[in-house]
């Protein structure tokens, strides 16, 4: 399975990604500059965190126009596996590959932490290893994840399942709905605040990430073993 | 040239964090009589167009495909020869 | 070629004449004394322009020549069998083995801070981090040091909120973990707040970066952040009079922008990692005059750097403030000529700006080239190797006489001791920092091992089994109270914490706050701080590689406290070792390594009950110190510690209280003793260890530490959810843990809550 | 009930990287005929007051003291009653 970690100007958690990737699955992984257009020959893409052109505007704002991201739409609308982590689900969202917008935190401040999350939707490809309502914990660190979306969207996240990630306990943004992560409705396409990347080995702290990983390589192969 | 003059700011049914947290801090300072703070961006683009007409037009064109983003935001602005 | 003598009509900003800054005094307002200016005078031959009295006036200035400390700092040792580059570039540099290296340096902006605390505390992060980079290292965590005023003022509210703010917006941008650091905070700081930026790197050895120019002809690039009118030179003399400068162009405060640091980072490490650089330095303080000074002047070469190709952010800017700009997010590079393009397309994808500016000469002379006519022409050995130094005396103050007969004793031993700790624990100083280090990302780059909130942070090497432990200490309490004792245990503390996370320390980088040099009291301070941290790395094994001296921290002629703030940097051999101060499993044997002299002088609970500290330190003996580390880190070593915890602020109570805090895990304490059981619980006697060990190790464990000389007792051991002491058979603490640790973790959130005011 | 709109600049002489930053993208966006974007605020305050010159007396007070921060900012306000 060949994954693509797009790098734009300020990406800063592309390296953590691809380390987490090659840990956890051993599978290759081409950091890809966001001026390459064509991301054809591979099979997942993920996003990653940081802070795209300074985050300037808005989160995601500036690099959701960079060649790269058209192959990000193509690969989207092909079915293929997209995965934003943190600015990258900002990107996602701007883009328009996701529902809602993010606002700044509600304390106006910038929060890492580890944080409990419920996992609310596990039939995704990205969550089949998990457990229903498993609870889990996942690092965060963002200034700008208070989810929102209108009362119209959010009826339609809840009944086409596209909420798949909640947070548990104190809510560290003031998201709509304590919303960690959500998915288009195809469910190919899944953006989350924490960073599963962050969470694969035991001395991080927590191992919990690792299984978005591994569920995404057993959809792949089962998809493949299938054709 | 012209200059624009762009407010965007959060549509009103959008609750505000930074303008609650704005409208707490004036009252502990004392400003007690603030009922509403709403927080929003402004920003003066300069740019060469032969009139009025097409520099409005680009104007709007950035709104609507940068400046603003039409899930929680609204925009309007002004322009000025300058 | 003589520089033009009167650059007026050719810039936008009318500048007097030679004559007249002689005449009239003119340097005085650039810092110089009249001795200095004489000397400029001689070693040009001639009098000098504005251009010229600005380039030495920054080059001489305490900040970038040390005229004031550097020869205390000579008595510091830099020597070692690891230490590859000691001070004297960006950063110093240590091997670790297998070919790398650490870098790391710690820089004060406490200025900066004061006047705008988001942007001066954010530039000073920038600042540190191109320190490091410009070595050719790869940046890997970040921490810092800070003081202020009393949080019962808005404004120290204000600025605190706005310094860790920009702390924290600078290093989350770039994306470098900001793992570790310190907040004290005294009345002696709420004119004159300090923030202390430390960045440590990793480096292959062969990579090694210098600040240099050399070969003749070669081209000097810029790179960077185009130049505005940040952060001149304070003193604008009588603009009024003699400019049409508006409001809008006077100096203004510098800002940062973390996202084009982290182009600049990215680009230099590919252009270090293809090796085409001569020599790198970033522009930091007195910006391009600086950096191109030093960098001629260490290559033994001349420079003509031309002042219209450099990128420029306003206009009509002068020659003086082009080279006094501390625009922020700049580099020089040297690099061989006829590779430009080589450099230029790396620069390119980054899209970062960039220009060739000058081109390294044969000789000596530093020439400056504006609107095609030669503005500046010095020795340039004249600017960096010839500046003035000032050989002061220091003067005990009496006070520091009169101390010595203190007594506070009998007061603070008539309090109830459940009392002092829920006090001292709602201290600011002691109280939980997590509303700061909450806001610092701690484990981007996915190898942060030890999180904030323990005695040291550990970040662990790709690849590779081992780690660093940093950790920045100083007690400015007891430098105040005893210089040369503070001093050396601003060292001894700093190493313990690496200790006490399983780490051998290596060396250190210092940062040392003082008030005004030149009042014999504050030199006496500095010089016995100095002998002090000197004695402690000499005994310890750890040199200083590299650091920054901070001086006239002072408001209204008051200085603050002495501070020296020390980074400390340590090898973890195996991720095995990595131990932090939480107890792990109920059950567990609690050891407390080292004597207690129950002494309370400087001591939190002094500051709290009285309001004031007095008397003498703790004392330090530095070969107990050292038995005591090295009997530590051989018990992690060996495998037997479940947690290590140093003694330090709030004593043996408060090391177990934190302890106990990270998982909610309670003690029980049992001990016997000679002294009353406040100075037993709340004194901080130095060289001091808390461990927990499994039980089955507790025996053997005691005996391994004896045999190395150091004192060990059992005192209790890990159990239940109530922290619960006796002494002397009486239960003196019962509480339970979660209500202390209430108390600690709401201290400064609660005190952040109330209104800011800038 | 007065409502205050404030607006926040940078001093022209402090470095704005985010109008910087838009600038690049509206220019690969294909606005090229942009030659400068600076980025401020727009703070809506609502305030009751028992006349304009108290309220405006209020909002000034406000700017110096939370609204604006004076060594990099500049502000001025439109007051309207509401
Ligand atoms: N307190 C100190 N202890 C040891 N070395 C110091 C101290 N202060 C400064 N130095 C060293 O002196 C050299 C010059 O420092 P400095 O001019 O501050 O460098 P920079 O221009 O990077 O700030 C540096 O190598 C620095 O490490
Ligand atoms: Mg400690």
């Amino acid at each position: 399975m060949r994954f693509a970690v797009p790098v734009f100007p300020g990406s800063n958690c592309d390296i953590d990604c691809e380390k987490a990737i090659t840990t956890v699955l051993g599978e290759p992984v081409d950091f890809v500059w966001h001026t390459q257009r064509d991301l054809d020959q591979y099979d997942a893409i993920i996003v990653p965190g940081g802070f795209s052109y300074g985050d300037y505007l808005r989160a995601g704002a500036l690099a959701r126009f960079s060649p790269v991201m058209e192959g990000v739409v193509k690969a989207a609308s092909e079915g293929k596996l997209v995965l934003g982590i943190c600015n990258g689900f900002q990107i996602l969202q701007e883009a328009g590959l996701l529902p809602g917008a993010m606002r700044v935190n509600d304390h106006l401040k910038f929060r890492c932490d580890i944080q409990p999350l419920t996992v609310v939707n596990n039939s995704l490809a990205f969550t089949q290893d998990y457990r229903r309502d498993e609870g889990i914990q996942l690092p965060i660190a963002h200034g700008e994840g208070n989810f929102y979306c209108d009362e119209v969207t959010l009826k339609e996240l809840e009944q086409n399942g596209q909420i798949v990630f909640r947070y548990v306990g104190s809510n560290p943004n003031g998201s709509v709905e304590d919303i960690a992560g959500v998915s288009n409705r195809e469910g190919n396409v899944l953006g989350l605040m924490p960073h599963p990347e962050r969470a694969i080995v035991e001395w991080m702290g927590s191992q919990d990430g690792a299984k978005m990983f591994t569920s995404m390589l057993r959809y792949w192969e089962e998809k493949i073993g299938a054709a | 040239m012209y200059k624009a003059t762009i407010t965007v700011r959060l549509k009103t049914s959008v609750l505000d964090p930074q303008g609650s947290a704005v409208k707490g801090s004036l009252h502990s300072l004392g400003f007690a009589a603030v009922t509403d703070v709403r927080i929003g961006k402004t920003m003066e683009v300069w740019i060469s167009a032969p009139g009025s007409t097409e520099a409005g037009e680009k104007v709007e064109e950035m709104c609507q495909k940068l400046l603003a983003n039409p899930v929680i935001e609204t925009y309007d602005y002004e322009l000025e020869g300058a | 070629m003589q520089p033009n003598q009167n650059v007026m009509g050719t810039s936008t900003v009318m500048e007097p004449t030679p004559e007249e800054i002689r005449d009239r005094k003119l340097y005085s307002e650039l810092g110089l004394t009249p001795a200095e200016f004489e000397q400029v005078e001689k070693h040009l031959g001639r009098l000098p322009n504005w251009t010229e009295l600005g380039i030495y006036s920054v080059m001489w200035s305490e900040h970038c020549s040390y005229k004031n400390s550097k020869p205390l700092l000579k008595r510091l040792p830099v020597d070692g069998p690891r230490v590859l580059q000691g001070p004297g570039e960006g950063a110093g540099v240590i091997d670790i083995g297998d070919g790398q290296a650490v870098v790391f340096k710690i820089e004060s902006h406490n200025h900066p801070t004061a006047v705008e605390p988001f942007q001066g505390a954010a530039t000073g992060v920038g600042g540190i981090i191109r320190d490091v980079f410009s070595m050719g290292a790869r940046p890997v965590a970040l921490l810092n040091s800070l003081r202020f005023g009393p949080l019962e003022s808005p404004r120290v509210r204000y600025l605190l909120e706005q310094a860790v703010a920009g702390i924290a917006h600078y290093g989350n941008v770039v994306g470098i973990p900001t793992v570790g650091g310190e907040v004290e905070f005294d009345a002696t700081y709420e004119g004159n707040p300090l923030v202390n930026a430390m960045c440590v790197g990793i480096i292959n050895h062969e990579d090694i970066q210098q600040g240099v120019a050399k070969g003749v002809d070669n081209p000097v690039i810029y790179v960077g952040a185009s130049t505005g009118r940040d952060g001149i030179h304070g003193a604008i003399f009588a603009s009024e009079e003699l400019s049409e400068a508006s409001e809008e162009k006077r100096p203004s405060v510098q800002a940062g922008d973390p996202f084009m640091e982290k182009l600049l980072l990215e680009a230099c490490l590919e252009l270090v990692q293809k090796g085409i650089l001569l020599g790198i330095q970033d522009m930091g303080a007195a910006g391009l005059t600086c950096s191109s000074a030093e960098m001629t002047a260490k290559g033994g070469v001349g420079l003509d750097l031309y002042l219209d190709d450099v990128p420029q952010r306003e206009e009509g800017m002068s020659p003086y403030e082009i080279m006094l700009s501390e625009s922020q997010e700049r580099m020089l590079l040297v690099v061989e000529e006829g590779r430009e393009a080589e450099v230029k397309e790396v620069l390119d994808k980054w899209e970062l700006p960039s220009a060739v500016v000058g081109r390294v000469t044969e000789g000596d002379r530093y020439r400056i080239f504006h609107q095609r006519e030669c503005v500046a022409d010095i020795p340039v050995k004249t600017l960096v190797d010839d500046a003035p130094i000032n050989y002061r005396q220091g003067e005990e103050p009496l006070s520091f006489r009169e101390e010595t007969a203190a007594s506070y004793m009998e007061e603070l031993t008539g309090v109830d001791p459940t009392e002092a700790l829920q006090r001292v624990l709602a201290a600011p100083s002691l109280a939980s920092k997590r509303w700061v280090y909450q806001q610092y990302d701690s484990m981007v780059r996915t190898s942060t091992a030890v999180r904030p909130g323990s005695d040291a942070a550990v970040i662990v090497l790709d690849g590779l089994d081992k780690g660093l432990a940093m950790s920045v200490d100083g007690n400015s309490r007891y430098v105040k109270l005893d210089p040369h004792v503070g001093g050396a245990t601003a060292v001894a503390e700093a190493a313990r914490n690496v200790v006490c996370a399983g780490a051998r320390p290596l060396a250190i980088t210092d940062c040392l706050n003082f008030g005004n040099p030149e009042k014999p009291d504050v030199f006496w301070q500095l010089e016995n701080a100095i002998d002090g941290m000197g004695e402690a790395c000499r005994q310890l094994g750890t040199p200083v590689v590299g650091g920054n001296v901070s001086l006239y921290n002072e408001t209204k002629g008051s200085a603050i406290h002495p501070t020296p703030v020390v980074g400390m940097v340590g090898l973890v051999e195996s991720r095995d070792h990595i131990t932090t101060q939480s107890f792990q499993q109920e059950g567990d044997v609690l050891l407390l390594l080292g004597a207690n002299f129950g002494e309370l002088g400087g001591s939190e609970l002094q500051q709290q009950v009285l309001g004031m500290i007095s008397g003498r330190p703790p004392q330090l003996d530095l070969a107990a110190e050292k038995a005591l580390q090295s009997a530590v880190l051989h018990l992690i070593q060996a495998g037997n510690v479940s947690s290590a915890h140093d003694l330090s602020t709030g004593g043996l109570a408060v090391a177990i209280a934190e302890s106990a805090f990270a998982k909610g895990l309670g003690a029980r304490i049992d001990v016997e003793t000679d002294l009353t059981v406040i100075p037993y619980l709340f004194g901080e006697s130095q060289s001091r260890v808390l461990l927990s060990v499994p039980k089955e190790f507790a025996k053997e464990a005691m005996a391994m530490v004896e045999k190395q000389g150091v004192t060990c007792s059992r005192i209790g051991e890990v159990s239940g959810e109530q922290l619960s002491i006796w002494i002397n058979g009486v239960e003196v603490v019962s509480e339970q843990v979660s209500s202390l640790q209430t108390i600690w973790e709401e201290a400064i959130p609660c005190a952040m809550n109330a209104s800011l005011t800038n």
